[in-house]
């Protein structure tokens, strides 16, 4: 088997962002990412109303460059204002050329 | 009927009551919970309910008077900002964007408090014209820019700005109100038979659970009061009672029935927690939500369900 | 009528139809699951309509005799866990949090079972008082509280104590009947007829849907029978009956119609599996679910339905 | 009534203008979702309610013809892949897979399809017999299972083989419409008496928005139409049409009214979205979903909701 | 950009106990964290029941020094009556103020 | 505390085969597993139908010998015709003989 290592790259966002966040990746060069609903509480625990949903929680697996570079993103444009969190750590895939 | 059996009756109608109950949920700490597919499918459902029924009267309608009524509340809506953004500046020494946040929710309507408005007098017996919906789907939207525009003139900024007036013109509330006024004008009476089982007849007990989750939102917020401060305060409680007068006028003038005028005078005094709030997390990212969603949802919201609409009704009799 | 049409009379009506059809669809793996919100829909929707029904009845009741019936259910219910929990400490030799597990479930009530029970009396055209989903509400907590302090009597342990009795008073299921009672007794029978095409004519139907998901629930556990061993599956099916006589009794005593005796007897009967599992989790965690879930929720809840129903009701026969 | 009339009283009933919406909805790219549980919720009521109501029909019907055309219905959808298959073979020159896949899909039948066929027909005034809904649950397997062993017998392939069956027989679809068959024909009048506050009188509202969702889920399709290509594309516009063609006569055959002709016909033309696509995703992974689901759900759905079914309807004229 | 690592850790613990856990956590020290509805299946599969919800998973980013401690409170209190597991591993944060 | 390292692996699967999935994962020597609901975009972007679900994000800690083996068996079966992601990474557990 195959095996290289990737950078997972985790953000939790307030839902009214979420779709900016996810375009957001795909042009910094990810090949995909999977969402789930979240809830949270954090230090702002703002959200824009129910009726957009509570949190978006959005992972995508990346290269450790696309990673650096998202994350330096959502730190220039996000989190100052939004409800946002973003983290990363590595792991192993098969058939890294999926997420190139 | 006394302003005591007014208040008497709104307050113990079951939609009101059910809003209370969702108050109390959150209070003693219940952990009843709406899942939120729950919320979103019953925010769907009231949203193009009142839609279609509205698109049914639009397409029935005689006409007089209709578009001119209309006019005058998109007009009414679009200029609320233009009072309430420099008062909100000015007097209560806001921060722009703060300052934009909450008139651009003042500026548009809650459709809930509309609902609640419509019961009312259907509990009264008072008769008022169908295209009714038709104004809510319209009032929503003008305020919202009008704010935005004061704001951009004021700091410059630019951000986003297309994206944002995209985001509340097909926004799902718009969408729904204006789509299922489509659906309801071009499918007209003969369309609306086949489904008011559905849409109609079971409106009423929708909406008492709908305000049931309504009143646990709004309690949740409750908490932070300490943040909006008392010149807020005020100013939630105060400006819906002008704007509902300036409402009500608006529509006698316009040569509506006292209960379009009440609905109408009811619509200007509600502030948006819908369309406004995402809307405004977008475009103004920098406002502080704990001021716009405090003010428009825990404090003019439940003044408005419980208080508000029997007062703008007695006040409406003064005209009528 | 006879045992046997009183009995085909509950089989072949479309709730305990649903209930079988969730039962075959977990037998046969078909992959039909319900999502876990419209679980939550249905139920919120099923006790606020209860309590809201109560509630108008409560209202514009007599109240002859009605609280007297209410405090003797109250009684009834209390005291069943006095003899629950001896008898499977001593005669099934369970460990005290066990037998206290058990005897809170017992204790307690369920409310899909009330809905049969009052569904089979609308198709009979038997009446029955209309305070009786008041009795439900009363009925879930007190015996849930004296299991609890039976159990902490003989083992001494005090964890978590004040908020196992919070988290079942103010639990959801408890709240919304009592909130619902609220709510229909302050806005009475104008109020009711606003909201009943929603919450009460298509009930029975919801009623259907939910013991459809039931019927699934109940089935997945038809795997732990054999951990629940012999002499916990006979009290599973005895210990019913013996309630149902005594709460028919009981309603006989204080005067109830035939209609409402029979429905006090099938409460009495009934264990809870909404109320009592999550505190009971929560005040007995060395408890074994497998034990008090299976016996309530897969034994003693389908034979209520199918075959209790129609004997409680003959039974209540040679009383009334 | 003329043809146009026929089509403008099907484009403009409310179910029709919802699907429109939702289609609607996606290409102004608005932000409306439906909730994956709403959506399952509606799913699991239409089926169960068609169930039902075809149930009664079903243990009421006299059965002269009845079991005749049942016959004939499910012999049609079984022949169906036995001509399709070749021809997407050879005309079209897709893999075996592909042409097993959307063979499959062709020899199946669209549950909404049939709603709004007999929708189309309460509109007009024009009975229809009672079981059809038995037909729907009936046509949707057999045409699978075929189009499977055509590939099978094409490629020798066995994986999984038993298991696509079974996913088919007891999955949700077949499974709510059996189930329901069972509990209306063992509950008969009586037990719909109870129910249809909920299962009847508010399903052509629910249908509503059940189609504003899958304007939406079809409408996300209309980008695929590149991959399938003008060949296919012809194919599912033109192959409903003669199987419509078909059925009609079929039913003709069969003595049915000459509403249950135009519904087996419109049966026959309608492809499957919801049995099919996730048995044939598991019994032939290599099969490309962007053909068979865009040309079943994002053509041929489309076109036999608009312009198919007044069509069909027309085309039964012509033996009526 | 200001890396520095932090620990995930991730419970996945029966509905029922979810809200005193999350208490726990705020109370331990951590400064937020995210939850999800999750359903399973391990060794011992006990619900209290439906209405309550399956299983509840949370995630929260802490000092290495909390996540230690958050462990073994939950191993302490909870392992042994509830169905709850427990699991942490590092990750790299933008502007680790946020989670001390 | 007794901390032990172990693998996770996370699969995010189309929902039609995420029940399949999960009975190999207990047969190749898993304890358990928990699911949440995802969506997600990728290269593919498959679905049966909105009626089966979207996507389902299944997550399982086990020993590494079975993370190796279970990488590798889902390469071999689904990766070819199915949207499937998978990938692992190391985490820290209290009592790990849960997971053995
Ligand atoms: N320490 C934390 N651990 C995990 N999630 C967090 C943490 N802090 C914040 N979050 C998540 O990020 C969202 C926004 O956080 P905040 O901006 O601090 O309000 C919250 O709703 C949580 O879902
Ligand atoms: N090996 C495992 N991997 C991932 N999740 C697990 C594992 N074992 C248990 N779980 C999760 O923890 C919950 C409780 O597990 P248990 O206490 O073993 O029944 C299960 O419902 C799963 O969601
Ligand atoms: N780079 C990625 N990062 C995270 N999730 C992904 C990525 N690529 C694909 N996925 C997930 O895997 C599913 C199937 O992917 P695919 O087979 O590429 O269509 C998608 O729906 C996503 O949920
Ligand atoms: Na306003
Ligand atoms: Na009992
Ligand atoms: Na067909």
């Amino acid at each position: 088997m195959n095996i290289e290592t990737m950078k997972r790259v985790t953000i939790v966002a307030e839902a009214v962002i979420a779709e900016r966040i996810q375009d957001d990746i795909l042009r910094l060069g990810a090949t995909g990412y999977t969402t789930t609903k979240a809830e949270g509480r954090g230090s702002r625990g703002v959200r824009a109303s129910e009726w957009e949903g509570r949190n978006e929680k959005i992972e995508t697996i990346v290269t450790p460059a696309v990673a650096d570079e998202l994350l330096q993103h959502l730190s220039d444009h996000y989190f100052e204002h939004y409800a946002v969190i973003a983290y990363a750590h590595t792991v192993d895939v098969v058939r890294g050329a999926k997420y190139r | 009927m006394s302003a005591l059996e007014l208040v008497q009756l709104n307050l113990l109608s079951p939609a009101i009551l059910c809003f209370a109950l969702g108050i109390a949920a959150t209070l003693v700490r219940s952990d009843l919970r709406f899942p939120e597919p729950l919320y979103q499918a019953l925010s769907i459902y009231l949203l193009l309910a009142i839609g279609i029924k509205g698109g049914v009267a639009l397409a029935s309608g005689t006409g007089e008077g209709m578009w001119l009524a209309l006019g005058a509340a998109v007009l009414l809506s679009a200029a609320t900002p233009l009072w309430c953004f420099p008062l909100l500046r000015l007097a209560l020494r806001l921060s722009p964007a703060d300052a934009g946040a909450v008139a651009a929710h003042y500026g548009s309507v809650s459709v809930v408090t509309f609902l609640a408005a419509t019961a009312f007098l259907h509990a009264l017996g008072e008769p008022f014209e169908g295209f009714l919906p038709a104004m809510v789907a319209l009032m929503e939207v003008p305020g919202i820019i009008v704010a935005l525009l004061l704001v951009q003139r004021l700091t410059g900024g630019t951000t986003h700005w297309a994206e944002s007036i995209r985001t509340v013109v097909v926004g799902k509330s718009v969408f729904l109100l204006l789509g299922g006024l489509a659906v309801g004008a071009l499918s007209g009476e003969a369309g609306l038979a086949k489904v008011d089982a559905f849409f109609v007849t079971p409106f009423q007990g929708v909406l008492c659970l709908f305000l049931l989750e309504m009143g646990m939102v709004a309690a949740r917020r409750f908490g932070d009061f300490g943040k909006v401060g008392a010149a807020l305060l005020v100013f939630s409680l105060l400006m819906p009672i002008a704007h509902a007068a300036l409402g009500i006028y608006t529509g006698y003038l316009c040569g509506l029935s006292r209960g379009g005028a009440f609905v109408l005078g009811t619509l200007a005094a509600s502030a948006s927690y819908i369309a406004a709030p995402a809307t405004i997390r977008l475009a103004l990212p920098q406002a502080n939500p704990a001021l716009y969603l405090t003010s428009a949802l825990a404090i003019t919201f439940p003044f408005n369900l419980t208080v508000g609409i029997p007062l703008y009704y007695a006040l409406s009799g003064w005209l009528y």
